[in-house]
């Protein structure tokens, strides 16, 4: 009987479980890798060494040239990631209210017109960009790079949101109103912190997509002083003979780490959601 | 173009204007736009000799990722207007750049006295509808890697072995010898493979052409050139590795480390290489005892040859991919960046460049440097430029190679025979070049 | 504040109504109760009011002033909401104080001021809970300390004691009527409990599918209802209905239902064979003979209440309850001998509903 | 003044976004419609070729294949990545009670996005690598079984796993984040009335992720058909054109061969499909519906 | 199905136990109803017998089975929550229906039979709206068709008709009352209203703190009270109480407040000077010298309720209320002389809140 009850979450175990290993292996090897000067049979780690590490203190040299420091690449990938986010989820929380809560002829349009946007391929489009971000002065320049890119997120942030502002119950809204915010006010301290799983999650992609961004500021910057760490890890695979796969899992899981910290400090805040209570309308 | 940062106008009489000239360059020879700052020192100095009041300053730039990438990039940056004034690149870049109106004719720097003595071939290299527009940096070849233990195991002797080169230089050891000798090999279980060859696409196929006797260019219409005749004997080469399992089954879907791995490790008999891989085994732990290893030992374990002529007493050939500064068309200061390149020639700085980056040099001087000389791979097979190919500038040609890389992967991997694969290449070819191909029957 | 609809009409959809021209006057510092069925639409005037749901037709007038475009955070209304509406996230305290948060009342103030309002709804103790921790009543009572703690000058006040146990409930009515009456605070009040409308409401608009059918003092309304629907909707346990026929006398009336008859005792000039209702509350009918009207039930069920005993029984068809004093416990079956005041007499033409006496 | 009240709100939200949008993706999207009719290459000239590129498109030998192969990745990886997005939250959300723990799991899940795509490529390629040096080889070589070349063998399957599994994270991460937003008396109520945990999971939960199914799903689709980075870093769209699809016929069009109109020539295509894919999905899931009126006025 | 509590405690927290140690035992077929102040535990039982929330310690029974690991599902509950917890993705019907549907019950049964359950709680017209589109009673209604459409064992109600007019309340008091008797569905009912209460419930159980202080007939609690607690509670308008204490004759009680003296008609034996509460009820005290125990009281408000006139008054320093037929309006200030009979008399000791008579 009592085993008999557990059957769905026994499944639901041995689904996840399957399913996540492999993930997980593949993670642990690339530690292992980054510890050790090889691996026995592809997987079995040999010689313990911090070698692969050195990067953190001491610039590498590859070839005839020595990258940046991998400080300065950590610092402009989180002025590019965090300056990205924060106009994505500001402008995108706000277009998303907009497209949930509000009423205004066109609501339909805009939001098929920004959904079908996505259908154009970035890739297709970077020549077109060029020409704008030429047009108005900002190629070569970081601000240029974080506009086209939180232009081309922030419909999905919209999107987004509006599925999160749809569930939360008017009548909260309406006592914000009677109680004497005005509907800006309602949204920003009534109605926001009742989507923070929703923010989470916004905040998280577009984070997590400004510091894996690569190809604009590799098409748009031309100067070097702006290299940020998706910049540093393609220097060290431009060459695919000279890769040093050591290195290069160190410094993967040193650009990993920063994104698994927030990642896990956003989904904390899934934790306080505070749904319930009282009669939803 | 280029911006002057500030003319700096002392309280001296004399106002003193420093030209800044922007250098790039792509992957990790720096040294090509290094070798530029220490020109401008020269430069400079000869400046001030003359009595102008003008300092140059270069800026330098290395580009890191694929060749599309870099072109993308000047592209993109030349339409901003912010280009740089030398931009070194392949030399096959120069059909597009010139065509584009990117760059500038330098038929004037290719008279001066300090590229007089240039291996003559390579000014085939930057030829473009008859107008210089480049101007050789370094170049390197691609021998073919063989591994003397195995072939002492075969129970060849010293001398044997390390006069293979020669035999081959000469027409006398044929690619149908250095098949069969593979097999034996192989039969003999000294080795798990052959042949090894690059995984990916890239100018290593196309010498292979060259072997056969294909031309790829056609310089008079301007036009790429598929050679039927040597193209099916060129996939009918690979079909044939293949099919007698000289090769891995699946030889172009492994990664590099693994390539490097196999041929290091011994178990290849002969590996179509470049030069730079001496400088690669030594960068990364690919032996499976000895991790790194140096370029003596490399000598010491392997050789290096022309890849064999295809009939007895023919061409043995290989492939160069010389690299080039260009000059850009909205440079302004043209006159001070030719001068710049043409110090840079100087067989100093081209030594110190080669050497530490496993590249040949363009000038004879400069190959005679001791630095150079004193090389025990380069000096070695500096030689090979007598007998080097080029690849076509035309513009097309990365869609053209792509097409043939295709063909080859179809035979090797047995999905098509090599009169299918090169039907199928024809129509491809055709539908993608439309008028910029010509076939030969 | 004088608060006054005019004509005012709203629908959800195209369909239907849900308000119909509703007209309404609420004189300043009033309290006004809403009583109605469910779903007659108290709460959507009550919305309308504060300016959230905007009428489709018709003018809102505060102090004779169209606010129709007034915005809601300029109305200075309080409001407790059917479903409180209280913010998730806030803790008690911050949810009260919000109102004064938004006034820009000084932090120190505002958290003094919250706090003595959560005393007022007994809440002193649950200051730091999240509203998903409180339990109904408690949800109910922060809502009530939110809407009084600015002191607004309208209050609206949506079934704000539904969840109160019977002793809250009445302090809190206290406390609702005396802060209201203090500060003249112009107030509406939905509520189903009819005791509550009656003790607090200086008047009452019973409302019937979005409109208003009678609008006047409790007592008026209970004494003296204008139509059927008033009369059977309002008081409880509800007044008794018998339907019948009139048959007008020389000097009075006699009342016709199937075999019994009995004579009215009205004066009031009725055509004759009308079909009428004719009602009597449970607490106007009294045992015995000493009333103007007499006749006899066979008692059906008598439920004791404590402090009466309910019975119900049978007239004709028509079915009656009444309340007598508990001591008495008649058996099923039994006969009755009952009778009723003169002034207690409610006649209702059965067609129109519209009150004949 | 009135006309403020009325207009002003929504156009201080969307206006940013508006602005945006229209400068930096709308105008790009209508430039390279024009584009498609240029034979704009390498030297970057417009010049007009009317329909010049669409025959050549129309007469590609590759284009049918091309087709099928981008209709089989995205439908496979679209599927994986929904329903195991979604499996993955409810497992997350609702079996697992313990918070630690299902963070855990969703952060291993995540680790594919987190990582830079060319060392999550890396990882893939060292597992499958063909040779014997690729850590599946090297352990089917300790158990005596012959190599396995997945890569050659199964170029799409390879992609779609590789892309389903990073593509889960996505549908996982919005979904659990709504999951959690789904107010607890409804299990209540639910359980009250009898829903088996199955049932639960069926008429409470994903009802309540209709928006965000219905977007993830859209989404994903329209991304999938314009996504080629992680198939160009795996295969190169190879071996032979096994593994290409529309997209990164696209890409290398355009950005190899540096033809750029033809390039925004089959861009175009692909946006036509996914027009017509788009216009479909709306209608199936009823996204006129979800869109709803302001309840103030 | 039997239903007991045995034990049972429960906390939210570490500091304090919501529940504590509680017993009841519900015999199979009967309503019993909850009665207690806001936030004294009744939803927090009711959740623990659903099986929703788990108890800390203490056994919880269905007909002498223990329940605690038997899921919720598997108990065949009815319920209607406090907050309706209405589906909001679902219409009305499929609301209703849903019930059904777990049960695997054929479609066209199953909507015929929400249809059904609809009409019981006349929402037929409203099938086909979600739940954001009805008003407050109209949800709860349509929480209460969910809740017993399945006709299920047990039936939990949490203030199922606290948002229902009068007149609804009573329809669906009598159709609760009536499916619960036909099927001999086992039912826990929290109200507030305790007129529902007493006509409804078999049993009354009175909470205070997580506990329950009596539990029994609705007349025995009414005239019984067995505690100071059960009495002020129990009642509306609720008993009055005039604090004093005793001093004992040689054959009957004095009982002393201030300057006042009265004699009690008890003739139990009180210890000498013993603080008590005087408890008597409203509706009890009548005007004239007709019972057995007399006093007069300074009037201080009267209020017209319709079937009477509620009067607040002043003895000494207590104040009580109690009913006068509607036609008296005595004026603010003027005296009256109250009486009262024996029988309605409660004195409980002050200090321990215990019944002494
Ligand atoms: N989740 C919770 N966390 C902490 N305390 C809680 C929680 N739920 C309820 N309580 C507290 O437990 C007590 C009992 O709550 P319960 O909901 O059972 O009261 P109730 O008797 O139903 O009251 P009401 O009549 O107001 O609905 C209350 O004091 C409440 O504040
Ligand atoms: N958003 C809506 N869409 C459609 N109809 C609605 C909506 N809101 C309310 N209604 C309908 O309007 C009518 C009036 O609703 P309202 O909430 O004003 O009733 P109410 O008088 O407050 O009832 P209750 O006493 O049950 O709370 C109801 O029949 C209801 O079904
Ligand atoms: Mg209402
Ligand atoms: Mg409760
Ligand atoms: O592609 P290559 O490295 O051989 O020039």
């Amino acid at each position: 009987m009592k085993s008999l009850r557990k059957t769905p979450y026994f499944i639901a175990y041995i689904v996840l479980g399957i399913t996540t290993l492999p993930i997980l292996l593949m993670y642990i090897w690339l530690i292992l890798n980054s510890f050790s000067t090889r691996m026995k049979y592809g997987f079995i780690p040999d010689h313990f060494t911090l070698e692969n590490w050195s990067f953190l203190w001491s610039p590498i040299k590859q070839g005839g040239t020595v990258l940046p420091s991998i400080w300065t690449a950590t610092w402009n990938s989180f002025f590019f990631s965090g300056m990205l986010t924060l106009f994505e989820v500001v402008i995108g929380l706000m277009a998303g209210y907009a497209l949930a809560r509000l009423n205004f002829p066109g609501r339909q349009k805009i939001m098929k017109v920004t959904l079908l946007l996505h259908a154009f391929p970035s890739v297709a489009l970077l020549i077109a960009v060029f020409y704008i971000l030429n047009f108005l002065g900002l190629y070569d320049t970081l601000w240029g790079v974080i506009l086209v890119k939180t232009a081309l997120q922030v419909p999905m942030t919209a999107w987004i949101v509006k599925g999160f502002f749809d569930e939360v119950p008017w009548d909260v809204e309406w006592a914000g109103l009677i109680d004497g915010c005005s509907r800006l006010k309602v949204w920003y301290q009534i109605v926001l912190p009742l989507v923070k799983p929703g923010i989470a999650a916004v905040t998280i992609f577009s984070f997590l997509s400004g510091w894996s961004e690569f190809l604009l500021l590799y098409s748009f910057i031309v100067s070097d002083d702006n290299v940020t760490l998706s910049a540093y890890l393609q220097k060290l695979i431009s060459d695919p003979n000279m890769i040093n796969y050591g290195l290069l899992s160190a410094v993967s899981l040193f650009y990993m780490l920063p994104i698994i910290v927030m990642f896990i400090t956003t989904q904390k805040s899934l934790l306080q959601v505070s749904a319930g209570g009282g009669k939803r309308v | 173009g280029n911006q002057d940062k500030g003319a700096n106008a002392n309280a001296n009489a004399k106002a003193n204007e420093v030209v800044v000239i922007k250098a790039q360059t792509a992957g990790a020879e720096k040294t090509r736009v290094d070798n530029l700052v220490k020109a401008a020192a020269q430069l400079n100095a000869e400046l001030k000799k003359e009595g102008k009041n003008t300092t140059v300053q270069v800026e330098t730039n290395d580009f890191q990722g694929s060749w599309d990438d870099y072109a993308k990039q000047f592209m993109l940056s030349f339409k901003a207007k912010k280009e740089a004034d030398i931009y070194a690149t392949g030399h096959d870049n120069i059909g597009w750049l010139a065509d584009g109106h990117y760059i500038q004719p330098l038929d004037d720097v290719k008279k001066d006295k300090a590229y007089s003595d240039v291996f003559p071939t390579l000014w085939k290299s930057v030829t473009y509808k008859n107008h210089t527009y480049g101007i050789p940096q370094d170049t390197e070849v691609r021998p073919v890697f063989y591994n003397k233990d195995v072939l002492k195991q075969l129970g060849w002797s010293d001398d044997q072995i390390n006069s293979l080169p020669e035999k081959v230089k000469k027409g006398e050891f044929t690619l149908d010898d250095m098949t069969k000798l593979a097999e034996e090999a192989k039969a003999k279980g000294f080795v798990q493979y052959g042949v090894i060859h690059r995984p990916v696409d890239g100018p290593d196929f196309q010498e292979m052409a060259y072997d056969f006797g294909a031309k790829l260019y056609d310089a008079k219409e301007n036009k790429l050139v598929l050679d039927k005749k040597a193209v099916a004997k060129q996939l009918n080469y690979f079909y044939d590795l293949a099919q007698k399992k000289l090769i891995p089954d699946n030889l172009t879907s492994m990664d590099w480390p693994s390539i490097h791995k196999t041929v290091v490790n011994g178990k290849s008999l002969f590996f179509y290489g470049g030069i730079w891989n001496v400088f690669n085994w030594s960068q990364d732990n690919f032996h499976d005892k000895l991790g790194k290893v140096d370029a003596k030992w490399v000598n010491d374990h392997f050789g290096m040859m022309l890849i064999p002529a295809a009939d007895k007493g023919g061409k043995a050939v290989t492939l160069s991919h010389p690299f080039v500064y260009t000059i850009s068309s909205q440079s302004k200061h043209p006159e001070l960046a030719k001068r710049l390149v043409e110090l840079v020639a100087d067989p100093k700085l081209q030594a110190a460049h080669d050497v530490s980056t496993t590249h040949l040099p363009v000038t004879k001087k400069a190959s005679e440097e001791p630095t150079f000389k004193n090389d025990i791979t380069l000096g070695k097979t500096t030689y090979m430029l007598d007998y080097t190919t080029f690849l076509p500038n035309a513009q097309g040609f990365p869609t053209y190679s792509k097409v043939i890389f295709s063909a080859i992967q179809a035979v090797e991997l047995g999905k098509k025979t090599p009169e299918a694969a090169l039907k199928d290449a024809e129509t491809e070819l055709k539908s993608s070049l439309g008028d910029k191909l010509k076939v030969i029957e | 504040m004088k608060i006054e609809l005019r004509n005012v009409s709203k629908a959800f959809n195209k369909n239907t109504n849900t308000i119909k021209n509703l007209d309404l006057m609420i004189p300043e510092g009033e309290l006004v109760a809403l009583l109605g069925p469910s779903g007659c639409g108290k709460s959507t005037t009550m919305l309308m009011i504060a300016g959230i749901i905007k009428p489709n037709a018709g003018t809102i007038l505060f102090d004779d002033e169209p606010v129709n475009d007034v915005e809601t955070k300029d109305r200075n209304i309080g409001m407790v909401f059917q479903s409180y509406a209280l913010y998730p996230h806030m803790t008690v305290l911050d949810n009260i104080a919000f109102p004064l948060k938004q006034m820009k009342v000084p932090k120190e103030e505002r958290y003094q001021r919250a706090r003595e309002a959560a005393k007022r709804v007994h809440l002193e103790s649950f200051l730091d809970r999240k509203p998903s921790e409180l339990s109904g009543g408690q949800q109910q009572r922060v809502a009530l300390a939110r809407a009084i703690v600015k002191e607004p000058r309208v209050l609206l006040l949506d079934e704000p004691l539904s969840n109160l146990d019977a002793r809250l409930k009445i302090e809190m009515r206290e406390e609702i009527r005396r802060l209201q009456k203090e500060l003249g605070i112009t107030t509406i009040m939905v509520t189903h409990d009819q005791e509550e409308a009656m003790t607090m409401a200086d008047r009452i608009a019973v409302m019937k599918e979005g409109n208003i059918v009678q609008y006047s003092t409790p007592m008026d309304l209970y004494q003296k209802p204008e139509n059927f629907f008033v009369a059977q909707f309002i008081g409880t346990p509800p007044m008794n209905f018998i339907e019948g026929i009139v048959v007008p006398n020389e000097n009075s009336c006699e009342f016709k239902m199937g075999e019994t008859m009995f004579t009215l005792p009205i004066d009031v000039p009725i055509q004759d064979k009308t079909s009428v209702s004719l009602g009597i509350r449970p607490h106007e009918i009294h045992v015995g003979s000493e009333g103007d009207l007499q006749f006899k039930v066979q008692v059906l069920l008598a439920e004791p209440l404590g402090h009466a005993t309910l019975v119900s029984a049978q007239i004709e068809q028509s079915y009656i309850r009444f309340m007598i004093p508990p001591q008495l416990m008649p058996e099923a079956g039994s006969i009755l001998y009952l009778s009723v005041k003169k002034e207690s007499v409610h006649l209702f033409d059965a067609k129109t509903g519209e009150r004949l006496v | 003044m009135l006309f403020f009240r009325k207009w002003g709100f929504p156009a201080v939200m969307l206006g940013p976004f508006i602005l945006l949008i229209a400068i930096f993706f709308f105008l790009p999207v209508i430039l390279i419609t024009i584009l498609a009719f240029t034979n704009m290459d390498s030297a970057m000239q417009w010049t007009f070729n009317g329909l010049a590129n669409f025959q050549r498109l129309f007469h590609d030998p590759n284009i049918l294949e091309i087709l099928t192969h981008t209709l089989v990745y995205v439908v496979f990886t679209l599927v994986i990545n929904v329903i195991f997005g979604l499996i993955l939250s409810i497992i997350t959300t609702y079996f697992i009670q313990k918070e630690s723990v299902s963070l855990f799991i969703r952060t291993i899940w995540m680790l594919p996005r987190m990582s830079p795509p060319v060392v999550y490529i890396l990882l893939w390629l060292w597992f499958l690598d063909s040779s014997q040096y690729g850590v599946l080889n090297s352990i089917r070589s300790l158990l005596h079984m012959g190599p396995q070349a997945l890569l050659t063998t199964h170029p799409m399957l390879v992609v779609i796993l590789a892309n389903g599994v990073i593509g889960a994270s996505y549908g996982m991460i919005i979904f659990s984040s709504a999951i959690k937003s789904i107010p607890q008396d409804l299990y209540q109520a639910a359980k009250v009335d009898g829903s088996s945990t199955w049932s639960i999971i069926y008429e409470i939960i994903i009802p309540s992720l209709r928006w965000p199914i219905m977007f993830v799903t859209m989404w994903q689709l329209l991304s999938l058909l314009t996504s080629y980075e992680y198939i160009l870093l795996l295969t190169k769209g190879g071996p032979l054109h096994e593994s290409e699809v529309l997209s990164l016929y696209s890409f290398h069009s355009a950005f190899q061969n540096f033809e750029f109109g033809y390039g925004s020539a089959v861009a175009l295509v692909l946006v036509v499909i996914a027009l017509i894919l788009s216009f479909v999905m709306w209608k199936v899931f009823g996204m006129n519906k979800m869109i709803k009126n302001s309840r103030i006025d």
